[in-house]
């Protein structure tokens, strides 16, 4: 599902990475409740793992190409937080480092298949697992998850293509098309998951964090033969998430407004790059001119600025307040350092 | 254990090379942008981009072959730009005798010229620049810690997987199994379950060494990686070149539609 | 006077259940050298993964010269005991010898020619210096575990932790790493299946066994005692005598 | 007759250019106990991948038992030869012990009772009966050895090569190891640093240095001659005479 460049608007892709880097931002505070020095490593394997299962890539009909996703695990590994954290460091390595999705398009990247996956994921996953907490409830908690999870991204996919995708595709087809092969997915999707956590279950039960409280106290005999019960929870010590609900709250309010005000001032250009202009009308007038010798109209611009020039003004903006807001976030936290 | 994947990175000792990597990923990124800012009418431009890269190769000493060869990750996006002059709807045109929709071919060229660029110009920084030093030069653009600090091990568990892999099969051989047909895939699937925790506790392992000699969560910087004014300059040419052009191409169109 | 290492009534389970240390106690004064005996399994890796804080106490107290080790003390404690570990390839991370060698120091913030010399000397002392360039993973094992003992020398510790340490050594390099070990000021406590290199080097010894220590004396009163060593599954090698 | 292990002008070098071996040949007949000695980095793991086509010849043959290692033969090669690796993590990969130590066997055609004896044989044997339902990567070091020298005892091969079997061992581990090899009436050819331990167990002994063989004789005539040994970076133990 990684989205190229140019495969969306400016205006989806700058308000999807306004989306994706308030989340993060969010994620980042989050991130540090979870995580300690000796699971730090474990957010860096899930990541390597997520990384690999994406790499078995194939292209779907019309929806660029499908892979597993790894959203789900990785929530359930590691927490919802760090998930989203494993997710976006995938997501930036494989942009940079593997030119695998677009730099301009990691905001949609990100949101599709880091939040919207582990948002799904977690919420099943905790939905099933408040009430029944067994190993086998976990293993099983995990398929529905990661099932759920393949789906709902491909539907966001959908929403977003629907709103500025620039390829003149119905948007029945491209449903049906995400819809019908990422149910698919998810079913693989759902064994893969089930499987690595019921592994990881039965030797370092400490390892999922989907699966705290669930191991039974260790009993330690001192050398004069006293017996001392230890609860469980002294292994790599993770206290449950507290106080999050403000700081999400919040994080989707800011992203929320920022969101509408980017796509209201992305949604102001017109054509160049939309697909709604070659609704218009416009590609039409570039092929009555032959492809040669355009006017300025063709391309459109905005009180004298073209689109193009007026999209950098805008991906700069956001990225400005983008930045401002996980600095602030950040802020509040003293530092994004691990403790160690 | 950091070979591996590291064959991106072609070692080598020109300017480009040389660029703290800070430098580069700004202006990959920035170049990113122009491109996708590209009207996508502008072939001209289009065809400049391509060449500033190409002069970006040769500078680096990177063969085309090399870039070629990777740019392979391209073939999901190029399959299905091919197929959106088929699905797309819109005026049809006639091609060679097939009905192709219009708005489908713009897409389609639209799709796989910016996708192009980004693809070389994301290769070309990552055959000229280690990995790890990468992440450094992320760490020096204010990329949050804790993000590089999971990229650091998830490039470290990459190597620890293939390697902990390369054993497993070295073992598995010399006890007279080699994996042919389909019915070896269960003793595969048992000593993948295996593979998972083994490399978690071996990653773990060596994270909690390093953690002995003292690591803190950021890697020691022992190179000084300040970039000079010049560097930032030099650096600045490829998205500067490109700007340039944006803008030029804009105001050569702007003078001829008023004229 | 505060003992460089405490141990008191240390007890741990690994995360699958495995109880490997039931109520370790013992005390090591400054500058002393001792070895740690015991069958396999005794727990021996595990107690000294609790003395630089790598795992961190189920029940019972570490102390290192005087400071507890707990969350606040870690950087301090990981400053002052340095842990040669039993595998080298759990010590082993960096794409170059050199590399791997400065990472210590570099942390200590050491740099440039300080700390280029500081490696340089670290490998000479070990006799790897002409692998310094070559990536540790692509050496031999014997080659790999004189490195490693490198990593931790380079960053000059109070107190020296040894895994086995001369296992896959050359009997030379055995020799010489007992001279290093010798030529230092530092407290050393030091694992090993070798009884002989252990009366070579340390005054005193104790056997882990079972999770508890089970002997605690003089190495040559422990390795006269034959009837203690045959419990605990230890027994001097073919040919060799207390001398 | 045909000797169980033939190698002749073996020369290889490592993908990344080191070389190696630089020419070895040796001959080992049917059922002789020989140690193979010499210094750190010498070749000795090299040249043991070799005996069973882990690593292929980039010069020169290896023959086992009559049958030239070629990419045809590996399959009865490695039925015939066993290996047993220096670093145990190297040979242990699946998730029980159980499984690790079936694995061989049932690669040869075993099944069912008769599996599960094997299994449990060599298990005893090793003294790791009671670990067979636990991960291998849970164990202690010496443990891990133990399961690993399993696995290939297990397979039941007519040669037996061992890379520093008797490191990580707790003395009367090591010695029982001693026992189980003069057990058995197969060819071994033994690794190790442990001059007096090779003494003990091996008539023969080759010493490898530098990639080529530098000496070839009987243990005690090698172990008496103080310069051979001295050239090669072996010495004999602290109070260690050759009785
Ligand atoms: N990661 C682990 N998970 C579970 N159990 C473990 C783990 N590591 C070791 N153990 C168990 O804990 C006990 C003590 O192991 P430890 O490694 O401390 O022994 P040791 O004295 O160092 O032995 P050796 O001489 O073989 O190195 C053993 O029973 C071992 O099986
Ligand atoms: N994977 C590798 N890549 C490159 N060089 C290697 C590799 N493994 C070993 N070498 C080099 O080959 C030479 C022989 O190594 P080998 O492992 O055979 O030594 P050894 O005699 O087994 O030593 P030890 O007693 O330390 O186990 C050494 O110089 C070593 O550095
Ligand atoms: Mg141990
Ligand atoms: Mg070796």
């Amino acid at each position: 599902m990684h989205v190229p460049d140019g495969f969306f608007n400016l205006a989806v892709s700058v308000s999807a990475g306004a989306v994706a880097a308030a989340g993060v931002a969010v994620c980042l505070r989050g991130a540090r409740r979870e995580l300690d020095d000796r699971t730090a490593p474990m957010a860096g394997l899930v990541a390597a793992f997520v990384f690999a299962v994406q790499m078995l890539n194939f292209p779907v009909a019309a929806g660029t190409s499908g892979h597993l996703l790894g959203g789900a695990l990785a929530a359930i590994l590691v927490g919802p937080y760090t998930a989203v954290l494993c997710m976006a460091v995938v997501l930036l390595v494989q942009g940079f480092f593997f030119a695998d999705g677009g730099l301009t398009a990691l905001g949609v990247n990100i949101t599709l298949m880091g939040l919207v996956t582990v948002l799904a994921g977690w919420g099943v996953f905790r939905l099933i697992t408040r009430s029944v907490r067994s190993r086998a409830a976990i293993t099983a908690a995990s398929f529905a998850a990661a099932l759920v999870s393949v789906p709902a991204s491909a539907l966001v996919f959908t929403l977003l293509f629907w709103i500025g995708g620039t390829a003149p595709v119905e948007i029945g087809t491209v449903a049906a098309a995400m819809g019908g092969v990422h149910t698919l997915i998810g079913i693989g999707e759902g064994l893969i998951t089930a499987v690595t956590v019921g592994t990881v279950l039965a030797t370092r039960p400490d390892l999922v964090y989907g699966a705290r409280g669930l191991a039974a106290p260790l009993v330690l005999r001192g050398a004069d033969g006293d017996v001392t019960v230890v609860p469980e929870g002294r292994v790599g010590v993770r206290t449950p998430v507290r106080r999050s609900r403000p700081f999400l709250l919040g994080g989707v309010g800011v992203t929320l407004v920022l969101a509408g005000a980017v796509s209201f001032f992305a949604s102001g250009d017109p054509d160049g790059l939309e697909r709604v202009a070659e609704d218009e009308g416009f590609i039409g007038q570039a092929a009555d001119h032959a492809f040669g010798a355009w006017t300025l109209a063709d391309y459109g611009d905005v009180g004298g600025i073209p689109v193009g020039i007026a999209g950098i003004i805008g991906v700069g903006i956001t990225l400005i307040v983008a930045g401002v807001v996980a600095y602030a976030v950040r802020r509040r936290g003293h530092g994004g350092d691990l403790p160690v | 254990m950091s070979a591996g994947h590291h064959q991106l990175y072609r070692a080598g000792d020109t300017p480009v090379h040389r660029l703290p990597p800070q430098c580069k990923l700004a202006a990959v990124a920035v170049f990113a942008l122009v491109v996708v800012a590209t009207p996508r009418e502008w072939f001209a431009a289009f065809g400049a981009y391509a060449l500033l890269l190409a002069g970006v190769a040769v500078t680096a000493r990177v063969p085309a072959g090399s870039v070629l060869r990777r740019m392979v990750i391209e073939i999901p996006f190029v399959l299905f730009a091919l197929a959106i002059p088929f699905i797309g709807t819109g005026e049809r045109v006639q091609v060679a005798g097939l009905s192709l929709s219009l708005p489908g071919l713009w897409a389609a060229w639209n799709i796989l010229a910016k996708a192009t660029l980004g693809v070389v110009a994301s290769i070309l920084l990552a055959a000229t620049t280690e990995p790890r030093m990468l992440l450094l030069g992320a760490r020096r653009l204010r990329l949050p810690p804790m993000l590089v600090q999971i990229a650091m091990f998830m490039l470290r568990y990459m190597d620890v997987i293939l390697e902990e892999m390369r054993r497993m099969r070295v073992a598995r051989e010399s006890r007279g199994f080699t994996a042919r047909d389909a019915r070896h895939i269960p003793v595969v699937a048992r000593s993948a379950g295996a593979l998972f925790i083994r490399s978690y506790e071996r990653g773990e392992r060596v994270h909690l060494a390093m953690l002995s000699r003292g690591y803190t969560g950021s890697m020691p910087v022992i190179q000084d990686l300040t970039p000079s004014a010049g560097q930032w300059l030099l650096a600045g040419t490829l998205p500067g070149a490109a700007l340039a052009l944006l803008l030029g191409t804009w105001g050569l169109r702007a003078m001829w539609g008023m004229s | 006077m505060t003992a460089s290492l405490e141990v008191d009534r240390l007890a741990y389970a690994y995360p699958d259940g495995t109880q490997a240390l039931f109520g370790v106690d013992l005390r090591i004064e400054r500058g002393e050298r001792v070895a740690l005996l015991g069958p396999n399994g005794a727990g021996k890796t595990t107690l000294v993964m609790h003395l630089n804080g790598i795992l961190t106490a189920g029940h019972g107290t570490v102390t290192v010269a005087g400071l507890p080790v707990s969350k606040d003390s870690l950087k301090e404690i990981r400053r002052r005991v340095g842990l040669v570990f039993q595998d080298p390839d759990d010590q082993l991370f960096m794409p170059t010898v050199r590399d791997d060698v400065a990472f210590g120091p570099a942390n200590l913030g050491l740099r440039g020619e300080e700390l280029q010399q500081r490696v340089k000397d670290a490998l000479t002392r070990v006799g790897m210096l002409e692998a310094i360039d070559r990536p540790p993973h692509h050496l031999s094992f014997g080659q790999r575990r004189r490195v490693a003992v490198a990593t931790v020398l380079a960053m000059e510790p109070e107190i020296l932790v040894l895994d086995e340490p001369s296992s896959n050594l050359d009997p030379a390099s055995r020799r010489e790493l007992a001279e290093i070990l010798r030529s230092l000021d530092v407290t050393v406590l030091m694992v090993t299946h070798d009884l002989p290199y252990a009366l070579e080097l340390c005054e005193r010894s104790l056997i882990l066994s079972g999770g508890v220590i089970a002997a605690d004396g003089p190495t040559r009163t422990i390795l006269s005692d034959a009837a203690l060593l045959a419990g605990h599954r230890l027994e001097l090698p073919y040919g060799f005598t207390v001398p």
